[in-house]
Order: C-alpha cells, then structure tokens, then sequence
C-alpha cells in the first residue's frame, strides 16, 4: 500500500507500448515535467496521448512533444494539436502531416467531461457544443429540450500522470491555482495514476476540507521538488 | 479601400469598443489573441470577472515581471494576476460555467461570420490540421457573443457573409460583430448596422459585406 | 450587483406558485433550514422539489417535509421518499399514498448527475445505474462498452437552496465537512441560487484556492449565523 | 428450523465474518443499516478508509457525546469521526468514486438475493413506495459487492432465491452472501456454498436455500 515512489523512472517502469497515457497540465501549468521526461527516458512505443493541448511551444519547454518527437506517439487526443499561425509548425502537425501521428481533436469542454465521464463510470452524454461542426462529423445528433446536442463517449485511460502541489503519502492531492486545471479528472480516469507532487507531507498534513482529488485515485506518488 | 484606410479602427479602438458593449456584463471570458486586449480598456469604475477556461475566474492584469507565478497563467500562457475575490477551479468546472450559460458574454476572434450568425474562427480552409481550444463550448454557452475582427482580410476578401465557407466553430452564436469599420447586431430581421466609424457611410460598410444590412439604424462610432 | 440580503423572507420572496426549487443538504447537514422556514411563511403552492432525502425524520428536524406538510408540494424528485422501516411513515409518503404528491424516485448517484449536467449544459447522459430496475423503467437502454446503461435527462431548477459554511460578499462558497453534498451541485442547476451561510466575510477573505462555489453561481447570500 | 435456533450467528458475528471478507480491501462502503456494524469489526492492525456516499472517504468511529459536530455525519445520519487522511467531497465526487468503479468492495443489506447475483434491497413488496438511496450506484459499481442478510426471514421466507420476486436494486451484481447460518459465493457457476455456521450441515443450507448450491467446497466457519 505504499504509495511512494522514490524516482520518476520506476514510477513510470510499467508503461509499455499500446498504453493509453493521460496528461494534465494545461499549456506549462500543471504539467507533469518529470514523468514525461523518465516516459521518453523509458521509451514504449505507440502510445495514445490524451492531453489539453498537444502542440507545446508553451513557456515550459518540457512538454507531451518530446514523445511525439521521439516516435513513440500513435495518436494524440488533443484540443489543440497547433499553433495558431500556420507560419510556427508544431512537432504534432508535422508529425501528422507526415502521417505518423493520427490526431482526433475534440473541444475542450468535451474533453474535460469526456475524462470525466471516463473516471465517473457515466458512458456518454450529450453536449450542445460541436453540432454542425467539424467536431460532429460522424456523431449521433439527438434533440433535447429544443436544442440539438451531440453524443459523445466516455474517455478512459492505461495511466494518467499528474501534477501537484501537495500531497499526504497517502496520495490524498492539492493542486495550486491555475494548474489545477484537467489534473483531477484525469486522476479519476486511469486505472493507474500517477502524480509529480512538489511536496509529501505525513498523512494529517491536508485539512480534509481541502483534498482536491481524494487518495483513492491515486496510485503512485513522486516528490519532486518545486524547482523546475 | 485603399481610399479609406486613414479611417480603419485601429485594434486598440477596436478592444475598446468591445468593451463599452460588455457594459452590464460581469462575469465575461475573452478569447486567446486579440480579444485578450479588451481588459485593457474596462474602466476603473466598472468591475468585470474574467473567466480564463484554464480554470480562473477573477483574472487580472499581467504579472510584473518578477513577479510571475509559474501556477497561475490565462487560457494563452500569459503570467497573470488574479482581483480579489477570484477563485480557481478544475477545467471541468470551468467548462460546466461556460456550456450551463453562466458566463454573460464572450469575445472571440473571428475569420467569418454569416448572416445568422454562424461562426468560423478555428481553421483556416487550406489548413489540414487546426486546433479548437475552447471556442466551440465559448460560442455555443456564452449568452452573448461579440466577435472582433477586422472587416474584410487583408487580401480584401469579405468576412461577414452569407454562409461560412471557412470550418464552422458553431451555428447561429453571434450576438454582434465589431470590426475595424462597423458595429454589427445579428437579429431576427438580418444584421443590423448599429455603428459606423468615423469617415465611413452605411454604403462604403454595405460594400464590404456579402448580406444586405439593416441601414436605417446606423449611428456613429460610439466614443467613451 | 448586491447579493447580500438582510433576511431570509426577503430572500425567497419571489418563489412563486409551480417554482421548481432544489433544496440542498444530506438528511440534516448542509440543509438550509432558515430558508426552508422562510419558504414556508411565505407559502407558494404547487412546488417541485429536488432534494436528497424528503423523508424528514433526521436529527435536524427542519426539512423539505415540512413544506410537504404545509401543503406547498405537488411534486417531489428525490432518493428517499420513506424511513426504511414500514411501520413509521414519513410525510411525504402519507401524502404520496394521499394522492397529494407525487413522487420521481432517483437513484442518489444518477440524481447528484442529473443535478450536475444541468448546471453544465450536459444535455443527458447514460449511466449502468438502475437497468432492469424501476428506475429503469420507460427509459431508453443503450449498450456501451459492452454494458447496458439507461438514458437519463438533466435537471434544472428555478431556484435552489443552499447552505455554506462561508462565502464573501461577492457568493464565492465554502462548504464544511459532509455538509458539502448536494450543495455545489445545485447552486449551479438553478436560475436563482439563494445561499444560506454561517458567516459573510469581505472579498479577499477566501483564498481563490479555496472557494468550492465560485461566485458566477449565486445570486443571493443570507447570513445565519451557526446557531441552529 | 426452530430447533436450530440456537446455531444461528448473531448479527455481530455476521458483522465481524463479513470484516474477514474485506482483507485485502482499503476503500470500502458499508451500507446503511446493518453493514455499518461491520467497522466494529475490523482488526486494529488493519486499516480501512470507510467512504460515506454522502462525501466523506476515511470515516471513522461514531463521535463521543458532545464531541458531535453538526456537519458530520455518515449517510444514515450518525455523528461520526474521520480517520488521519480522510477527505471530503461533493456528492457527484462521492458517487464517481462509486459508480466508476473506485471502490474496493461494498457490504449491503438485501431482502433477496437471486443464484445469478441480482439483488433486491431497496422496496418490500407490499409498499407502495420506497427509497433508492445510494444502493443501486453502489451495487453496479463497487469492484466487489458482499450482501449481510439473515438466511431466511421471519417468516421462514427463502431468501437467496432463483429469481428476486422483490423489486430489484440490480442485476448481476453479488459477488458474497454472508448470512446467519452460511457464506455463498456467487459464481459463473452456480451458487457455491464456502462456508458453514457451526451445527449446520450443506444439506440443512441447503434445505433454506431455493437454488441448488455446490456444496463439495464447504468448510466451517471462519473465526478470526
């Protein structure tokens, strides 16, 4: 039952190729640097990337890219798989246009609760947002309460590697301010989740009140520090 | 056109004529790019909570540098600050406040809008690849959207027209348009010319836009 | 833009006759209780109310039964209609047998989602809960990952009830211990969310870390004081 | 059955076999009712994170008089403690956590309970209404669900029948069957009777039991 990892590489020891990898953070915020770095370290292959936005070219230099630069992505579910200008090319368009990367964009509210879903046991649910669109090409359209809504399904994941603030060493996570963002649904949406945490503390350390994602998602915890 | 351009909005004008329209607008999020200048031009009486879909609600202006927060940025990566009074919350969360209709309104760049108010600002057409960030729940759950885009391109190719040539971001979502040369209301009767820059008659905007506008409303540029 | 209001009754004044009104709170914790009597006094009729448990009976004997009991209730959504044993009979359920009330029985996991889709815009969604079930009966089944799951519809209100253990004059909440509940999920499924709370501090007061309700999904705070 | 009225097991020494089924197991709801007696019996070198799906996961005993705080209880409204690491959540958090499949095992209450494992738990079947509570999330999703009822009822009623005549919670859903006089697995292959009260024989279990068990296995009650 510990949870507690002593390095990056052994948590991330048994991810192999195939697995599905999902990962909070939202631009550099919230990312979890480290466990990406020990993943490209690891090396799997064709791995399926689940992740706010693909495209990197954020502040934090250390982003889902460096997978996709190393070969070792297969597809990329992303809201944002490029740069606004078409002038920049990201590692994900290049990758895909040289068709070594499938990409299935999906916007990001639907994404956010498609993780969710995928954590909650919920199947699929019908949202508003899409519908006429590139995003509902191939989707059933139901009508629901005046307004036409799209189905979409549930997303579940191999792994979710996610980055704290704090956490107890039961696993019990704080996130801070704005790098909160998809880290607690992804959390809840992996049958193995792995946390970066910048801080442990002993069990008792976090005010009940105050858990953002309970321990019982979470598997394995890495300390590593605030200095990125 | 050529003639003209002396008269175009500059973006700044541009930002703050969007703002003068979010007056009774309180929570309001402004989309990546462009939009993001509209902060700027709030005046000091009126307080606006900005909603950044990453997760902020009470965005304020740019970190000082030096002191930046690498856990606190916008939905573009800017360093910012947040007012008193914000919260922070999960993209879940932020995202159920903008698909339930919380949010008063949204501003989001444009590359098309059409005649009922479709929308088209996530991808170029020759583009194989784009990205739709949270523009399509923005469009689809703000209860207002203004879109603030220049007029026409710059190789002059109109941009509001009758139907979006360019991928839709949603269907029948604009509330008005600002340009660099007209305010614009999508209604139920069509679109209706609510302002004219400086320099400019409802003709010279006509000209510039593939559907017929409702002219006869047609005021000046409101300046603050 | 002034949400603090001086009383209850000045807080509910406009809850009018046929007003769908969701009632936070889990058997007595985090209920509203100064609301719900002021609700009372005020007296529209042919309410639909949604709240966990409508059986009343709880050590906090304010509950949404005794607006039942007044005669103000047409209908009832909720996860418990009766005490578990036959022999004591709840208010609501004299009034189901009465034909005075009617009763939408929900299971408590499907209605905190119902609750929650329609605060998100989430149009319906589908769930393994209740197939084969009387609370599965008359409503669609689809086959997803190979389960069966029922289609279930959001629910929104007009108005709902809650009680928090802090806010700031702007409605930014803060809920205490298992007196969270239903609490954040309602604030955001209704028109109008009337907020009662134990103590109203200044803006500031809260750490933005810290707020579970952020401000945009109440409309109106009540001061109670924690002396019930 | 009068005369073996004496061997039956009390509720307590249900409460503490069913804690022998939990080994192994950490995130565990008890039901309201009868299964709360269950945390009575958890060794003290073993440690359970009790989840109450009213939003706390670490309950722990009930709280000492005047020691009760007004926003804890558990979900039968008791005045309960947390444990070191506990935390609290909302009520669709709680049922995520339920319904997604987080939870080692549940332990239930049940009226009946049918040789495929459908459970019927939630409404007797001369009443006209009922309350669902959280047991039909917790039946579907919980990774093990362990139903503690008496073997048969007042009446001499068989309970673990072919087909629930009761109003079903869900089907398909009981991995155990922890009773006053036997422990059943519910397997792919039938009913399978593990364990014995002492002074029962597999044939009297089976005598009280509808559907035929597989008794070949059966080994006397465990006591810890």
């Amino acid at each position: 039952m510990n949870k507690v990892y002593a390095g990056f590489a052994e948590a991330v020891a048994d991810i192999g190729d195939q697995a599905t990898v999902m990962v909070g953070g939202f631009t550099g915020r919230g990312t979890p640097s480290r466990l990406l770095l020990a993943l490209r370290e690891k090396g799997p292959k064709n791995l399926t990337i689940v992740r706010n936005d693909a495209s990197g070219g954020w502040k934090n230099p250390i982003d889902v890219d460096i997978l996709i630069e190393a070969g070792m992505v297969k597809k990329v579910i992303t809201c944002f798989a490029v740069f606004g200008s078409p002038k920049k090319v990201s590692r994900l368009e290049r990758a895909a246009l040289d068709g070594k990367v499938e990409v299935e964009l999906v916007p990001q509210g639907t994404l956010a609760e498609r993780i969710r879903a995928g954590g909650a046991g919920i199947g699929a649910f019908y949202t508003p947002v899409g519908v006429g669109t590139e995003a509902g090409v191939g989707k059933e359209v139901r009508v629901i309460d005046g307004r036409e809504m799209l189905l979409e399904f549930a997303l579940k994941a191999d792994f979710a590697l996610v980055k704290a603030y704090r956490s107890d060493s039961l696993g019990n996570l704080v996130y801070r301010k704005s790098a909160r963002n998809f880290n607690p649904l992804m959390a809840m949406a992996a049958k193995t989740t792995i946390a970066e945490v910048e801080h442990i503390v002993e069990p008792g350390g976090i005010d009940p009140n105050d858990v953002m994602t309970p321990c019982v998602f979470v598997h394995r915890i890495v300390e590593a520090g605030n200095g990125e | 056109m050529a003639s003209k351009t002396e008269t175009l909005m500059t973006i700044e004008e541009m930002a703050e004529r969007v703002a003068h329209e979010l007056d009774g607008d309180y929570f309001v999020n402004l989309g990546i790019g462009m939009p993001m200048l509209v902060a700027n031009h709030i005046k000091a009486d009126k307080q606006i909570m900005f909603q950044a879909e990453n997760g902020v609600l009470g965005v304020g202006p740019r970190a000082e540098p030096g002191a930046e927060d690498k856990d606190l940025g916008n939905a573009g990566d800017e360093n910012v600050t947040v007012i008193t009074g914000a919260s922070f919350m999960d993209s879940a969360t932020a995202f159920d406040m903008i698909r339930g209709g919380h949010l008063d309104s949204t501003v989001l760049g444009g590359f098309q809008v059409s005649e009922s108010g479709d929308l088209a600002n996530w991808k170029l057409p020759n583009r194989k690849l784009g990205s739709f960030g949270g523009a399509m729940d923005l469009a689809v759950g703000a209860r207002k959207v203004i879109v603030m885009m220049k007029h026409v391109t710059n190789d002059g190719e109109k941009r509001i027209v009758r139907e979006c040539s360019y991928p839709l971001t949603a269907k029948r979502c604009v509330s008005t348009i600002v340009t660099d040369i007209a305010v614009i209301d999508v209604t139920a009767e069509g679109l209706v010319l609510r302002e004219i820059a400086p320099g400019w008659t409802p003709e010279d905007v006509q000209k510039l836009t593939e559907p017929p506008l409702i002219i006869d409303r047609a005021k000046p540029w409101t300046v603050q």
